[in-house]
């Protein structure tokens, strides 16, 4: 009880989340069934985005809700019934590659959990809630502010440099919407590209 | 263990998430021979990384935090994530439309 | 809303309408209909509002500057009274501008104690301001496109009864000219057979229709001449001008497939610019000395302040309202003795500033002294000015244009060449009047009279209808030119008012023979009044209204009013000369030109609707034009008779009077020359009047009689004249060997020199360069063989054998399974990290 | 209310106020896909019956048959439970769960009153879709993991269809978020208290018609008819639940049910002022409240708020009852469309109208400033300007105009960042 009592919930959900999305991120890499893949791959991303939450960004979970979870992953197990059938739905690897590829990503595991505790600053956590304001959760309207260009929250920056130079994601945000439509279309093109042929073909 | 539960979470924590997602994507794309997997693969790297971007953008565990900018570029992340999983399924189904296939392993016709 | 702000509304509104349908065309004029049958509603529509929201601004104007009343004025200059408000009624005008706009920036606020004194002692008549004169122009500047240094393009608007009523001229007439294209260009609708090209098969061409086409690009003029008539500053107005200019070329060229209409079209854009590089020269020496481009004051910064537009530059109010020498043209003239000023005061305390009083001091010395520092420039500019009208308004010597642009279809004939366009150029001079100088007005004149005597007379003998009516526009226009240069504003604008109903009148009407009988020529007409009354009895109407008809002292058409004004300015010019007694000749070619324009117009009416008709199929498939063809003419035929009716309420004259602008309506003495400008109020004293009308109705009267007795009655034989006048006839047909000269001067020598500089590039250059090119070429061959061979191949060789190597020793590495690849992007990754955590000694990612 | 409940329980710790908290509200917010199913059904199948000229149940539970549901529940519930032999077990039992999961999570984001709320999310509005469109998986998952044909058909239809209308409906949400805006369901709610000129849908033509757009995305994205492809029992047997039978089938209907419930609450706050109705009771009692009519009744104040959140809440869903009415009407009157039709439907017409309204709503109020007889919004405060005191519960804050110009505090642009940094 003494334990419950010295709980902090707030490291108690990250926990949680974390543990789950870890586990089913396993899952996703040792399961074979494409299906389930997909499946546990919803699962970690969904949790992923409760950490998000848990961080303060509610709009990025929010957004990994619908976009990721929502968006991707459908057109991912939409791709999966597309092309799954008896040979595909189970491929396994060999146990050589099993074996090079956990030494090589275990060395790249090490050696970044290395690198993320050697900073004593990122280690220790000493904010405490007296200075967190009440709008850093409410940060929704400030990221589509910095979207269109307005950073609010450097307008009181005192270095009138970081003012001048951190302004604003207006541009990127344009190229990406662009990008994202350039993608959408050449995706269509694509995917229809193969029966275009046939028909051509047959002509 | 038990002061994982009773000390407050610090930006490490989500890194070392982070990595684990991250080493977690990279060992399925060198592993699944399914295209989709492969794909599924990328994306938990992008996750891991995402991860990264919001732990340093919180101001819930370091005072002097990226600020927005950790958050904007994980939307950005996300989005472009969206349209790359569009592509790569067109490339999928194309390929599966040619090759009759999904197992990457039979991609290489440009074996040198 | 205060009418200062409603009607620069109004009238932009009306500007931006054909704008609009010109743009709504261009986009889905295709779509419209059948070969876009719908197109000429949209066309129509914009221009009939834009005719309305003319109208609208007329009213509110003239409900804000009521006519002065002329109850004993009208007996004194008597009926067909241009009235001038004369002294004794400078109070009514002061009432009139007080009671009018309350202009925050126009000259009025300066301008009215003039009119308080002037009123007060206005029994003298030698005073520097003629009383009684009066303007107030609405100026504004709604939109600055850019400002570079002291360079401002904006867009602004100078707004007088002058504009006012001409974009009612010009609305309405184009309305007209719209509903008439309708009926015009129907074959357009459907293929088009044209008959006047032929293929090398021998086959006439076919072509789709371009109904919608045509209208587009009425509107686009429609657009570019009314922004050229509301623009209030030269950068804006030259550019209209450019519109104006390409809408002609689009015009002329509508048949483009005809050689003839292309080549009219490039003549005709060609030749403007020869004038518009004179309008350049003019606008540069007025900005370079002025820094400006505004006509009136405009506050720019709403602080009260106005900033002086060009016209106040020119004519300060503290002058009088006379022509100086603004203090910018002196001192750019005057550079050198202001660089020794500036150099003594170089040492002195307080330099610059000292210099620059002095500068300011000597500038008054400097611009009345002996040799007239800046009195040129100002004239330069002048005189570049006009030389863009003289290309625009087809004045001697470049003329040339006018006639062959008859090619472009009917409907654009009336409207662009001879309503609206061409007057373009005439109603820039009368804009920029109050900054001629005497010897540009004496520059103007010279090239109008001679521009109305020769057009005239070649107008004698064209037989095609429509170059007969293009000379007589040409010759009118010389009319107005000799007018304003002769100091007559308000007769030349009249002229220009009047001119351009009948002038389009005839056109229309030309173009109703033409589309019946399907010939220009009119040898092969005649008799046609009784297939087409209407058409007929129409042009009968402007025919006498250029001839200027009508009962002397009585009433008459129009163009009996404009004429005789421009008559009784010469007479009065010609008499109030003390030395410089040949620009009596103004008068007399004036004179005579009436005469020869009564005859010219008579007998093109004449072989056209009397006598037997001399082309018998012709003549049987000839047919009355459908209404919307001739309920136009019945309109335009209205106002050529009774536009400058002098009608108390309504009264073009008195409505223009007000717009006259400041300071012109005294007697004007050339700096360089001793030459006299007398006021124009001084052209309405009987002794001046009544002679003028009477030469001026017994020119016309002789012109008629003789047409009518050489083509009416038949007592005289045209072709013996002919005959007997063979030299002088040939002369005339050829029109002046004006084309063949220019040929001579420009044309041949331009192609020879062509020739010696294609000679010089084929033979010498060419020449050089080939041998150049063969040494070299010699040379290298000796070289190349061992060079290519040891030196080039065998780097090259052996390098790509290494490369060679190198890739069989690699290929094995691209074994094209993507795992593997992630898999060397993983470990090498760590190991990069580890080789930096290594031999750089920082933390790792610190 | 964790506070509450902690001052009750005389213990240090407050953990057991939030666990009890959360008990409670979960507990409350299971009635609407439950009991809310139950009725729902009944309705439907009365509505049906009347549409059809019959007279739909009429036996159990009195005239009305107004127990049929409750009846078939335990028929269900009592049926076997048969997992088909080529299916793919975990799956095929977690599927029901997950889609009954996803519905049962948005209810977590959405406020039946003015702060009444189990969770107040500042992205709510955007949670709720985001959510909503988890739902999709469930069915996607049944049909795949079902092993069948018919089913894999319908849900590779659900799949097709639910990724295409995310894109209109999103569209459509974000209008009166801009409008407002806010993403905080509460906020929007309460900006527009008042008369019914309030209602966001009355806030000028385009929103008008953006909201049947709304309601037809809607419509499709809980996959209902016209547009239920993913069950079309004319051509796939029973779609996507042809292989299940018994409870999960009915879980399946309880997370259909409990989405039509959550879109036509989520059309209620966005567009017909949520708890607002059309006269502002609520106000009128709240301004008891303030000042308790007039003469000080000691601490009423309380009870008054309380019962004027009540009446909000039978408010609002008695408004997103008449959405469901109305999408049932639809079911029975409009024939199936094709799934190349849907997905017409979705791309040519509903994209392209719900971003001419999006772009008409934005002239209409950003750049030719036009009216709208809504005076709430003008010049309001936008979420994250906003600095609320905290002396006041969430539940009274603002719950009708008047009060909330008095709490709210406009900063301009310093949203008080010094903290930060």
């Amino acid at each position: 009880m003494l334990l419950i009592a010295a709980i902090n919930w707030h490291s108690f959900f990250f926990l949680l989340f974390a543990l789950v999305t870890c586990g089913f991120a396993l899952g996703v890499l040792f399961s074979s069934n494409i299906v389930r893949m997909a499946f546990y791959l919803t699962i970690a991303l969904g949790t992923t985005s409760g950490l998000f939450i848990l961080a303060g960004a509610h709009f990025v979970g929010a957004m990994q809700l619908m976009i990721y979870v929502g968006g991707t992953l459908v057109l991912l197990i939409f791709g999966v019934m597309l092309t799954a059938h008896e040979g595909a739905v189970l491929m396994k690897t060999r146990a050589g590659d099993w074996v090079v590829a956990v030494i090589a990503g275990g060395s790249l595991l090490a050696l970044l959990i290395s690198a993320a505790v050697s900073i004593p600053t990122w280690r220790s956590n000493e904010v405490t809630p007296a200075d967190l304001t009440a709008d850093d959760s409410h940060s929704t309207s400030s990221v589509g502010l910095a979207l269109i260009g307005v950073r609010t929250d450097i307008a009181t920056e005192k270095d009138a440099t970081l003012r001048r130079g951190l302004s604003g994601y207006l541009l990127a945000f344009e190229i990406v919407s662009v990008h994202l439509l350039v993608v959408l279309v050449g995706a269509a093109y694509l995917a229809r590209a193969k029966q275009r042929l046939a028909t051509t073909g047959d002509v | 263990m038990i002061d994982l539960l009773t000390s407050p979470i610090s930006v490490s924590h989500y890194m070392v998430v982070g990595a684990l997602l991250f080493v977690t994507g990279v060992i399925c794309m060198a592993t699944k021979r399914n295209a989709l997997g492969v794909l599924m693969g990328v994306e938990l790297v992008l996750n891991g990384a995402n991860i990264n971007f919001v732990a340093f953008g919180s101001r819930y565990f370091r005072t002097e935090s990226l600020g927005l900018d950790g958050q904007l570029i994980a939307l950005f992340v996300i989005v472009l994530a969206a349209a790359e999983a569009a592509v790569a399924l067109a490339i999928a189904l194309n390929f599966y439309n040619s090759h009759a296939t999904i197992d990457i392993d039979r991609a290489d016709d440009l074996r040198g | 809303m205060a009418p200062q702000d409603s009607i620069p509304l109004l009238l932009g509104l009306a500007v931006l309408a054909p704008l609009a349908s010109f743009t709504l065309i261009v986009l889905v004029g295709p779509k419209m209909g059948p070969a876009g049958r719908y197109a000429p509603y949209f066309a129509i529509g914009a221009i009939l509002s834009a005719f309305v929201l003319s109208i609208a601004s007329l009213v509110i104007w003239v409900g804000e500057n009521p006519f002065p009343e002329t109850p004993h004025e009208a007996a004194a200059d008597d009926q067909h009274a241009t009235a001038i408000p004369g002294p004794h009624r400078t109070g009514q005008v002061t009432d009139a501008r007080l009671t009018g706009f309350a202009q925050p920036i126009t000259s009025v606020s300066h301008e009215a104690p003039h009119d308080h004194d002037s009123h007060s002692k206005s029994s003298g008549d030698s005073k520097p301001v003629y009383a009684g004169e009066y303007n107030f122009p609405l100026t504004g500047q709604p939109w600055v496109l850019g400002q570079f240094g002291s360079l401002r393009l904006s867009i602004s608007y100078y707004i007088d009864s002058l504009t006012i009523s001409m974009f009612c001229m010009v609305t309405l007439i184009a309305s007209c000219i719209h509903f008439y294209a309708v009926g015009y260009m129907q074959e357009e609708l459907d293929d088009v057979t044209d008959h006047e090209v032929t293929l090398q098969d021998g086959s006439h061409l076919k072509r789709p229709g371009r109904f919608h086409r045509f209208f587009q690009y009425l509107s686009l003029f429609c657009f570019s001449m009314l922004g050229l008539v509301i623009s209030g500053n030269v950068a804006m107005t030259f550019v209209f001008w450019e519109l104006v200019g390409i809408c002609s070329y689009f015009l002329i060229g509508f048949y483009v497939e005809r050689h003839s209409a292309s080549t009219a079209a490039n003549k005709a854009f060609i030749v403007n610019r020869v004038g518009d590089f004179g309008m350049i020269i003019g606008l540069m020496a007025l900005w370079g000395s002025l820094g400006t481009f505004q006509f009136g004051d405009i506050d720019v910064n709403q602080d009260g302040k106005a900033e002086a537009g060009l016209f106040t530059l020119v004519r300060p109010p503290e002058q009088g309202h006379q022509l100086v020498t603004p203090a910018g043209m002196v001192q750019a003239a005057a550079t050198s003795e202001i660089r020794n000023i500036y150099h003594d005061h170089l040492y002195q305390p307080e330099g610059s500033t000292s210099a620059r009083s002095e500068v300011e001091a000597r500038t008054e010395q400097w611009r009345n002294g002996p040799e007239k520092y800046g009195y040129w420039l100002l004239v330069i500019a002048g005189v570049g000015i006009f030389c863009g009208c003289v290309g625009k308004s087809a004045q001697f010597p470049l003329h040339t244009w006018l006639p062959d642009a008859m090619e472009g279809p009917t409907p654009v004939s009336a409207l662009v060449h001879s309503a609206t366009m061409v007057a373009a150029g005439v109603f820039l001079v009368g804009r920029f009047f109050p900054v001629f100088a005497p010897e540009v007005l004496l520059v103007i004149a010279v090239a109008g009279t001679i521009t109305l005597f020769m057009a005239a007379t070649i107008a004698i003998t064209a037989t095609d209808i429509k170059r007969v009516l293009a000379y007589s526009t040409v010759s009118q226009l010389g009319y107005m030119m000799l007018a304003l240069g002769a100091g007559g504003w308000l007769a030349g604008m009249m002229h220009l008012f009047t001119h351009a109903f009948f002038k389009s009148l005839l056109f229309l009407c030309s173009g109703s023979v033409i589309h019946a009988v399907h010939t220009n020529e009119m040898p092969q007409m005649g008799g046609l009044l009784k297939k087409m009354p209407w058409t007929g009895w129409t042009m009968l109407i402007g025919c006498m209204a250029i001839a200027g008809a009508g009962i002397p002292f009585v009433i008459g058409m129009s163009g009996y009013y404009s004429k005789d004004a421009i008559l009784e300015q010469l007479l009065s010019f010609s008499k109030s000369q003390t030395d410089s007694k040949w620009t009596v000749l103004f008068f007399f070619a004036a004179a005579g030109g009436a005469a020869i324009t009564a005859f010219y117009m008579f007998r093109l009416w004449f072989l056209t609707f009397l006598g037997t008709p001399r082309d018998a199929d012709r003549y049987d498939h000839a047919h009355e034009s459908p209404p919307v063809m001739y309920v136009p003419l019945v309109i335009l035929a209205v106002f050529a008779i009774g536009v400058a009716w002098p009608i108390p309420g309504i009264n073009l004259a008195a409505l223009l009077e007000q717009s006259r602008p400041l300071g012109t309506n005294v007697d004007a003495h050339g700096e360089l020359i001793n030459t006299v400008w007398p006021a124009e109020h001084k052209s309405h004293a009987d002794e001046i009047k009544t002679p003028a009308t009477l030469i001026a109705f017994a020119t016309a009267l002789s012109g008629f009689l003789l047409a009518s007795v050489m083509y009416w009655w038949k007592i005289l034989n045209p072709d013996e004249v002919r005959r007997q006048f063979q030299s002088l006839y040939q002369f005339l047909i050829k029109k002046w060997w004006f084309d063949e000269l220019y040929d001579f001067l420009w044309v041949r020598p331009s192609h020879l020199l062509a020739k010696f500089i294609a000679w010089l590039d084929t033979r010498c250059i060419d020449g050089l360069i080939n041998g150049l090119a063969n040494s070299v070429r010699r040379f290298c061959h000796h070289w190349n063989i061992w060079i290519d061979q040891w030196v080039v191949d065998g780097r090259i060789d052996s390098f790509a054998r290494l490369v060679y190597r190198t890739a069989l020793s690699l290929r094995s590495l691209q074994t094209g399974q993507l795992r593997q690849y992630v898999l060397f992007i993983v470990i090498a990754t760590v190991a990069l990290f580890i080789l930096v955590s290594f031999f750089w000694n920082y933390t790792l990612a610190g | 209310m964790s506070e509450w409940i902690n001052n009750l329980i005389p213990i240090a710790w407050e953990w057991p106020g939030f666990l009890l908290t959360a008990i409670i509200k979960a507990a409350l917010l299971i009635h609407i896909p439950a009991v809310g199913a139950l009725i729902f059904i009944w309705m439907e199948r009365k509505i049906s019956g009347r549409i059809q000229d019959r007279l739909g149940p009429t036996r159990v539970g009195g005239r009305f048959g107004w127990l049929q549901t409750l009846a078939d529940g335990l028929k269900l519930v009592t049926k076997e439970d048969i997992t088909p032999g080529k299916a793919d077990v975990m799956l095929f039992r977690m599927a029901p769960y997950l889609s009954f999961a996803a519905s049962f999570a948005c209810l977590m984001a959405l406020p039946v009153a003015a702060g009444w709320v189990a969770v107040r999310l500042n992205v709510a509005a955007f949670f709720l879709l985001a959510v909503l469109g988890l739902e999709v998986f469930g069915v996607i998952l049944a049909g795949w993991a079902s092993g069948s044909k018919w089913s894999l058909f319908g849900a590779m239809r659900e799949a097709a269809q639910v990724v295409s209308y995310e894109v209109p409906i999103g569209l459509c949400v974000i209008v009166p978020v801009m409008i407002c805006g806010t993403m905080d369901l509460v906020t929007i709610g309460d900006m527009q208290a008042g008369w019914f000129n309030n209602w966001l849908v009355l806030h000028d033509p385009f929103t008008f018609g953006i909201f049947w757009v709304y309601f037809t995305c809607a419509t499709a994205s809980v996959n209902r008819a016209p547009f239920d492809l993913a069950e079309a029992e004319s051509e796939l047997v029973a779609g996507f639940h042809t292989e299940y039978s018994g409870l999960r089938w009915s879980i399946f209907f309880m997370a259909e049910y409990g989405s039509m419930f959550i879109v036509s609450a989520l059309a209620a706050i966005l567009f017909f002022g949520g708890w607002h109705g059309p006269v502002p009771v609520t106000a009128i009692i709240h301004n008891m409240a303030i000042h308790s009519m007039g003469f000080e009744i000691g601490g009423t104040a309380p009870f008054w708020h309380f019962l004027a959140n009540l009446l909000g809440c039978a408010n609002l869903i008695f408004k997103a009852t008449i959405g469901v009415t109305v999408m049932i009407w639809v079911r029975w009157t409009l024939p199936r469309l094709r799934i190349d039709q849907v997905i017409t439907t979705c791309w040519k017409y509903c994209v392209p109208l719900s971003a001419f309204m999006f772009v008409g709503v934005l002239c209409w109020q950003t750049w030719w400033g036009l009216p709208s007889p809504n005076r709430e919004i003008r010049g309001k405060i936008r979420e994250g300007w906003v600095q609320q005191d905290e002396s006041v519960p969430s539940g009274e804050v603002r719950a009708d105009g008047s009060a909330a110009e008095t709490q709210i505090t406009y900063q301009a642009g310093t949203r008080n960042y010094e903290g930060s940094n």
